[in-house]
């Protein structure tokens, strides 16, 4: 009895936000639509902690596409985990949200696609095989589509098809895997180590054709992720969606793609059948790559929520690197890189969207270098912006500290790769201090010649406030409370590296 | 090759006329001699037919009486009857295409003043691009008002 | 027997030829009805009398006679809209 | 007789069913839309009969397949009809079809087609009917051919039908093709005729397999063979012989397009496969070289026909291009030549039928709520007028990507597995990853017009009929149920081929 | 070589779209307010004017040369399709079966039937009449099926359609002639054609012919009718309506013997139709009234193409 609650518990934390977005497509069902999509996030969100608290870990089946093919969902450690981050980050963006979204209508649309994503990524973070997964995955980016067009000017337009074919290209590699994974596979369920049939592939003599499909196939998620080959639609989709938008897509919707690849490697493949294989070094050396582009990036880039894009593409490639490393040091310091930087992107990209809802009032801020001062007027935003980027940078006690600790120490671990992997963390830690802290200097510290005389007193709304400071602040916990998380991960997930 | 192709010289005509109607059809401008050749086409694949269903030496299926008037039933006496009632379906089957598409020229006819179809849709694309100026010409005046 | 064969052989290639090369549209139609006949003449030496019954009244005839038929029509109309276009035109 | 004598009779029953109806339209008074009821209603008595052919050909037991003598006479001399799971499903599927989309456009057929030519319309699509029917269950090669021509010129004058020059040309177009097709079909006859003796198609079989296995008239029988898939590949638009289609599919009104597209295509390609599987055997289309052929001429139609599908603006055109990628997918399966593979392919065909309606139904709908333009930037903001229509056309787009849960995604599923074994299966897998980005490519932004919101339109109310929505609803219900529980389905239809060799 | 690859991008961006070609070093201007709307017009008329991309180079040319190379492309693929067809047939028919030999394939125990027992289990002397009607009904239903299709078809070609814009009561007798000689030779000659045909397809399974050639003739009695008094004379007594209805009871009836037929044969039941002895004209079971039938179709499809064709109303 209990498990038929607690399957329905895990089925509905990703029905629920799905069907209560797209009832907002039929007719109002409240007159206030904040209140409705409030609610309804409040509630999803209340389902999503119980399930990821409460459920069991066994597998649930919706449907049966054929004898060996179904979609089932299970709610194992690192979908409880990714599902609490994704739904005490929604909650917050949506907060943050509403006061937003009254300039920039249609309301009903944007909350439609904006609750269904919140399921979809649970779905994501809880698919019990990989066509569970590929359908998610492929859900995700058609949901997420319009919320990238939702200004719909050309831009928008011209970003969503890029971002659409960078993502099909990437869905259509990961099919190509699909296929050969389920034929080459005990069976499609995610099992910890792999359900990959290692004696038909040996006898088959087909490991490195069943490499390079992992290889390929962990390419193609990594569009998500914003990897290099395909990364670039990430800076050009990101700035012009809306602000919520943008800090869910940087924030939680990259980890998406990473969740995809951590499933393929540790419950497809298995991390013995890849650990020192050219995949993994293959894909350590992309991730540096994707580390260094995207820091060297932001640093050129001057407008600013383009530079905080092009810093997501250099952090989310700090999990894939992390992750790859196939050690337990590298698995803690994914996923604290996961936590920490989910909430500082968000606030980084919340704060850059207050600093924009203010432009709105008269200014036109959109630059890096127009932000002088502005710390006068936007007292709690500069700081949470502060906050978030300490976090990013990795300066100590905070979330992003520990985590490229742990990364390190598991880099060292690994001889040659690791030094010049530790490098390159060096450097972009380096490079990622000087593309955000300047503009913090700069917003407190504006100079002497600055004319506080032109200083508008700008009243944030509470909701913004709140969602603000609670990100920001988290930002800087997930470094204080690292331990738990250390100790989570270590006894849930450290047994699948053996 | 060409000695069994005399032996086979129905057939190798039927085959030729065949090629011939294929290529008329295939390659003429004009419809009305598309659709002949169509129907040539048809014609040498029933003569195909029918010389298939020929034995040398029998005679046509129709039964026959001997001199006692019993009815002659001996299927060494007669031809093949299969092919001809293949070939008469055939020639129904060939009367309705060609009446057919004689009305679909007609009514190309109608429209386009011409029997060529590529003309017909150079005609076609002119139009359209006349409407297109003059839609375009009007959403400029449009503009200036 | 066989030279005759060969020559109504003959005779049909000749016609079918023909008919594609005529220029005029109404010698093209004549052709083909004269082939029409020739086939219902070999339909004959075949042993195949309903065929040649059958051929000589619906592909000899009735489709020549559409064929005919739809080339008046066309002529018909050729000359409305040769009207048409002059009245057009002035 | 292994099944009771009511579904023993009901492949000729429908047949002259259909026929009936066919005959009796001209007669009967053309007031209240008589004629269009009479049609749907024989149709839904054929979905019923074909529904019940089904149960009781799995359930029955014994043998999965019987022969039905069309008079006294058994099949060597008499014509025959047969009738096996896979016939049963498939027309089950067209009658679906068929009656889903006479629904689903039935608003459009009432602007579309004055009043007086509804009455001959209705008698067509009877008559349109009845040949698919009688293809799909005929046993005899000879009827086969006399049915394809009905089926001809019944499918040309359905997009004649439409009083516009565009449609006249598009059907002579068509016509001319498709009597090449017909003429190359009648001549592979006429050659196995000589050298096998028989039309029955199993006859044929018996005696081609004696002449492979003597290794006797290999030409003529390669000859033969190449010209028959020449015939049908014509005829079912596959690439390089798909010229026909986009102007025939794209000028007519919108229920013929989706009859043509979801039907008479079908009927063609399942004929092609009764040639390979029944009259020839798999073995011999291996030994006669024709299957690396097929799947070579298949992969480029998936390939090029979505290429030519992305630079069309018309929405209409852009549909009927991607018909000819899915027909590229139906001639792969074939090609790959195994059981598995031609199951695959009738799942496919299944597919097709039901989703390829449904997006031309979603058109007629959402071209409407544009006034009746087919442009793809007049459908801007439709969505919002014609919700129906436009989560057709979501569930349709996300079917032919290839989407989980959705109808394309599991006869995608199943090709790719049936060509695993196979020699040319990375072939296969590129094709299809690549033709699924491709589709994607093109549908998406489709999709993404119709949900984006127009300001500058003034607000458009339409009603949308109740009958337009019941079509549209069973439509995507079907696509969603193909997408998910298809297990069923594909088991069958591997057992139909299995009996069907 | 992220400036490149955005570069490739571009033009693969612009080639998909078709958008005029874009100034390198212009920014991305995000979220302004959402006052002007995407419109395509405005798009489509600067590519058309100022910028070309690859693609719309490639449809101006096509526009202008397109024809003109499809037509040649077309012409060439044809003519080497034609020639390898006939190429490959002629080598075909160099290999098929003898011509006239008795052991060709296609002799074999099928034919032996239809003409050992032929006779017995149809009744008909003609044996091509007795197979296409009795053994192989099922095609010969299907034809008459395909010539009602047809004729359906060119009814709502040339006949439904103009009734609305062309129908004026002058057009109606445009074409006949007031020739009393004509008109005296079809008084004579019209009786002798319609018996000829009753000839014929009252003997179908006796002699050679049938439904479809007696149909023509009778056909042609018609046709000959009605050149010699016109067709508003004709149409007295042969209104479209009762045309139509007398093609469509004809084929149902046609429809429904066969129905019957294929019914009784098929479940073993009795069919109550005698086949008589041979030779005589009521005998051969329902192929007499079948060749009635089909005659009264044929005749009545083919003279409704005469009609339809000359611009008439039928």
């Amino acid at each position: 009895m209990a498990s038929i609650a607690s399957n329905f518990l895990v089925l509905m934390s990703v029905l629920f936000p799905i069907i209560a977005g797209f009832a907002l497509f039929s007719r109002p069902i409240f007159e206030d639509r904040h209140v409705y999509v409030g609610f309804m996030t409040f509630i999803s969100a209340g389902i999503i902690f119980l399930a990821a608290f409460c459920a069991e870990s066994n597998l649930i089946v919706l449907c049966r596409v054929t004898q060996d093919l179904s979609i089932a969902f299970r709610m194992d450690a690192p979908a409880r985990a990714f599902s609490c981050l994704v739904a005490f980050v929604w909650v917050l963006v949506t907060l943050y949200s509403f006061e937003y979204l009254r300039r920039r209508p249609p309301v009903d649309r944007f909350y439609a696609f904006f609750l269904s994503t919140f399921g979809i990524l649970v779905g994501v973070a809880c698919a019990g095989n990989l066509l569970t997964l590929y359908l998610f995955y492929e859900l995700l980016t058609f949901m997420t589509l319009p919320l990238v067009m939702h200004s719909q000017q050309r831009e928008a337009i011209r970003a969503t098809v890029k971002y659409l074919l960078y993502s099909l290209i990437g869905a259509a590699l990961a099919l190509g895997g699909f296929f050969f994974f389920h034929v080459y596979g005990v069976s499609m369920e995610f099992t910890p180590g792999g359900f990959l049939d290692i004696a038909k592939i040996s006898s088959e003599n087909s490991r490195e054709m069943i490499l390079t499909v992992i290889f390929l196939t962990l390419l193609g998620f990594g569009a998500k992720a914003g990897l290099v080959p395909l990364h670039s639609w990430l800076p050009t989709a990101h700035p012009v969606a809306p602000t919520p938008a943008s800090a869910v897509l940087s924030g939680l919707i990259t980890k998406a793609g990473v969740i995809a690849m951590f499933r393929v490697v540790y419950y497809v493949a298995g991390a013995d059948f890849l650990r020192g294989t050219w995949v993994q070094t293959a894909l350590l050396y992309i991730a540096l790559l994707t580390i260094f582009t995207g820091s060297m990036m932001a640093f050129i880039e001057k407008h600013l929520k383009k530079r905080i894009a092009w810093s997501s593409v250099s952090q989310v490639s700090y999990v894939v690197f992390a992750m790859m490393l196939l050690t337990p040091d590298g698995i803690r310091g994914a996923v604290l890189q996961i936590a920490a930087h989910a909430v500082s992107k968000s606030c980084l990209f919340l704060s850059a969207g207050v600093v924009i809802y203010f432009a709105l009032m008269g200014a036109n801020y959109h630059y890096a270098d127009q932000l002088r001062g502005i710390g006068k007027e936007l007292p709690v935003t500069m700081t949470c912006f502060a906050l978030a980027s300490v976090s990013l940078i990795g300066l100590p006690i905070s979330g992003g500290f520990t985590a490229k600790w742990y990364m390190a120490s598991g880099a060292l671990e690994l001889g040659s790769v690791g030094i010049f992997g530790v490098v390159i963390l060096m450097i972009s830690a380096l490079l990622t201090a000087g593309y955000l802290l300047p503009i913090v200097t700069d917003a407190f510290f504006p100079g002497e010649d600055y004319d506080y005389t032109i200083v508008v007193p700008f009243h944030l709304p509470m909701n913004m406030r709140i969602a603000l400071l609670l990100l920001g602040a988290s930002a800087i916990l997930t470094g204080v409370f690292a331990g738990n998380i250390i100790d989570f991960v270590d006894a849930n997930m450290i047994p699948l590296l053996y | 090759m060409f000695a069994k192709l005399v032996v086979n010289h129905y057939e190798a005509a039927a085959v030729i006329i065949f090629g011939i109607g294929l290529s008329n059809l295939l390659l003429q401008r004009n419809l009305i001699k598309k659709i002949i050749g169509l129907n040539i086409m048809n014609t040498s694949v029933y003569l195909f037919l029918a010389a298939k269903g020929y034995i040398s030496g029998r005679a046509a299926p129709l039964l026959i009486q001997d001199a006692a008037g019993n009815w002659i039933n001996d299927a060494s006496v007669y031809v093949n009857p299969v092919p001809s009632g293949l070939v008469l379906t055939g020639i129904v089957v060939s009367l309705s295409v060609t009446a057919f598409a004689l009305a679909l020229t007609l009514r190309l006819y109608e429209s386009y003043a011409t029997l060529n179809i590529d003309e017909a849709l150079l005609k076609m694309t002119r139009e359209q691009e006349a409407l297109e100026e003059n839609l375009l010409q009007e959403s400029d005046e449009d503009v200036l008002l | 027997m066989t030279i005759i064969e060969w020559l109504l052989l003959g005779f049909l290639i000749v016609c079918a030829i023909a008919a594609s090369m005529a220029k005029n549209l109404l010698n093209s139609v004549i052709i083909f009805m004269s082939y029409s006949l020739v086939m219902s003449v070999i339909f004959v030496l075949l042993r195949s009398p309903d065929l040649a019954m059958t051929e000589a009244a619906l592909g000899a005839g009735v489709t020549s006679i559409l064929f005919f038929l739809a080339l008046r029509k066309v002529g018909q109309m050729h000359h409305e809209h040769e009207h048409e276009s002059e009245s057009g035109s002035k | 007789m292994s099944v009771n004598i009511f579904a023993y009779n009901i492949p000729f029953i429908s047949i002259f069913l259909m026929m009936l109806a066919a005959i009796i339209t001209p007669i009967l008074p053309n007031r209240k839309r008589i004629p269009e009821k009479l049609s749907c209603a024989v149709v839904f008595v054929n979905v019923i009969l074909s529904a019940y052919l089904i149960y009781v050909l799995t359930n029955s037991g014994g043998s999965l397949t019987f022969n039905f003598a069309m008079g006294n006479f058994p099949a060597p001399w008499g014509n025959e009809l047969r009738a096996g799971p896979l016939e049963a499903i498939l027309s089950f599927a067209f009658c679906v079809s068929m009656l889903l989309s006479l629904m689903g456009n039935s608003d459009s057929t009432a602007e579309d087609i004055p009043e007086k030519r509804r009455v001959i319309f209705c008698v067509l699509v009877n008559l349109l009917t009845a040949s698919l029917l009688a293809l799909t269950y005929t046993n005899d090669i000879f009827t086969a051919y006399v049915f394809i021509e009905i089926n001809t010129i019944a499918a040309c004058a359905i997009v004649a039908v439409k009083e516009s020059p565009e449609s006249i040309r598009a059907a002579l177009r068509y016509m001319i093709m498709s009597s090449v097709g017909s003429g190359l079909l009648l001549i592979a006859i006429c050659l196995l005729y000589d050298l096998t003796g028989h039309l029955s198609m199993q006859n044929m079989n018996l005696v081609i397999k004696n002449l492979i296995a003597n290794r006797e008239y290999i030409m003529p029988l390669t000859v033969a063979l190449a010209l028959a898939t020449i015939g049908l590949a014509i005829k079912s638009a596959l690439y390089p012989f798909a010229s026909w289609l986009p102007d025939a599919h794209g000028n007519s009104t919108n229920v013929s397009s989706a009859i043509l597209s979801g039907l008479v295509l079908k009927g063609h390609i399942f004929l092609l496969i009764k040639i390979f599987v029944r009259v020839f055997g798999l073995e011999a289309i291996h030994d006669l070289r024709m299957d690396n052929i097929i799947f070579a001429l298949g992969i480029i139609a998936m390939i090029m026909g979505s290429v030519n599908a992305l630079s069309q603006v018309n929405v209409k055109r852009m549909i009927a291009w991607s018909s000819v990628a899915q027909v590229g997918y139906i001639f792969l399966g074939i090609g790959l030549n195994t059981n598995a593979g031609i199951a695959a392919a009738c799942l496919h065909i299944i597919v097709h039928a039901t989703v390829k309606p449904m997006l031309y139904a979603a058109v007629s709908g959402l071209s409407s709520a544009a006034g009746h333009s087919k442009s793809l930037h007049a459908l801007m903001g439709t969505f919002y007028v014609n919700r129906w229509a436009g989560l057709g056309l979501i569930a349709g787009a996300f079917s032919m990507m290839g989407i989980p849960a959705f109808a394309g995604f599991a006869s995608k599923l199943s090709l790719m597995l049936a060509s695993f074994d196979s020699p040319v299966m990375i072939f296969s897998l590129a094709a299809l990853v690549t033709s699924s980005v491709l589709n994607a490519l093109y549908y998406v932004p489709a999709v993404i017009v119709v949900l984006t919101h127009d300001k500058t339109k003034p607000k458009v109310h339409m009603n949308v009929s109740m009958i337009y929505k019941i079509s549209m609803g069973i439509f995507i219900a079907l696509t969603i149920y193909l997408g998910l529980f298809c297990v069923t389905l594909l088991r069958l239809l591997t057992r139909g081929v299995i009996v069907l060799g | 070589m992220n400036e490149d690859l955005r570069i490739i991008w571009r033009n693969f961006f612009n080639w998909v779209m078709g958008n005029g070609a874009r100034p390198e070093n212009e920014e991305i201007i995000p979220e302004a307010p959402p006052d002007l709307p995407f419109t395509q017009k405005q798009e489509s008329r600067n590519s058309r004017f100022h910028e070309l991309t690859l693609r719309e180079r490639y449809s101006h040319w096509l526009e202008i040369h397109g024809l003109h190379l499809f037509s040649n492309v077309y012409s060439g693929m044809s003519v080497l399709i034609c020639v390898v067809i006939v190429l490959l047939l002629l080598v075909t028919v160099a290999e098929l079966p003898k011509f006239g030999s008795e052991n060709n394939p296609a002799n074999n125990e099928v034919m032996e039937r239809y003409i050992n027992s032929g006779g017995e289990e149809t009744g008909a002397k003609n044996i091509v009449s007795g197979m296409i009607l009795d053994y192989r009904a099922f095609d010969t239903f299907g034809e008459s099926a395909l010539l009602f299709t047809a004729a359906v078809s060119v009814l709502m070609l040339l006949a439904v359609s103009r009734r609305d814009s062309k129908n004026s009561p002058e057009r109606l007798h445009k074409f006949s002639q007031d020739d009393s000689i004509l008109r005296g030779v079809a008084l004579l000659s019209i009786p002798v054609i319609v018996l000829l045909g009753c000839v014929v397809i009252l003997n179908g399974h006796l002699k050679p012919g049938g439904g479809f050639s007696g149909g023509a003739i009778l056909s042609a009695a018609l046709i000959f009718a009605a050149n010699a008094y016109g067709f508003g004379s004709v149409h007295k007594f042969f209104s479209e309506r009762k045309f139509v209805i007398m093609i469509s009871s004809a084929l149902m009836i046609y429809a429904l013997l066969n129905a019957w037929s294929f019914f009784t044969g098929a479940n073993d039941f009795e069919a109550y139709i005698s086949k008589g002895a041979i030779g005589n004209i009521f005998s051969a079971g329902l192929i007499l009234p079948l060749n009635i039938c089909l005659s009264l179709i044929v005749a009545g499809i083919l003279y409704g193409f005469y009609a339809l064709f000359s611009e008439e109303e039928i």
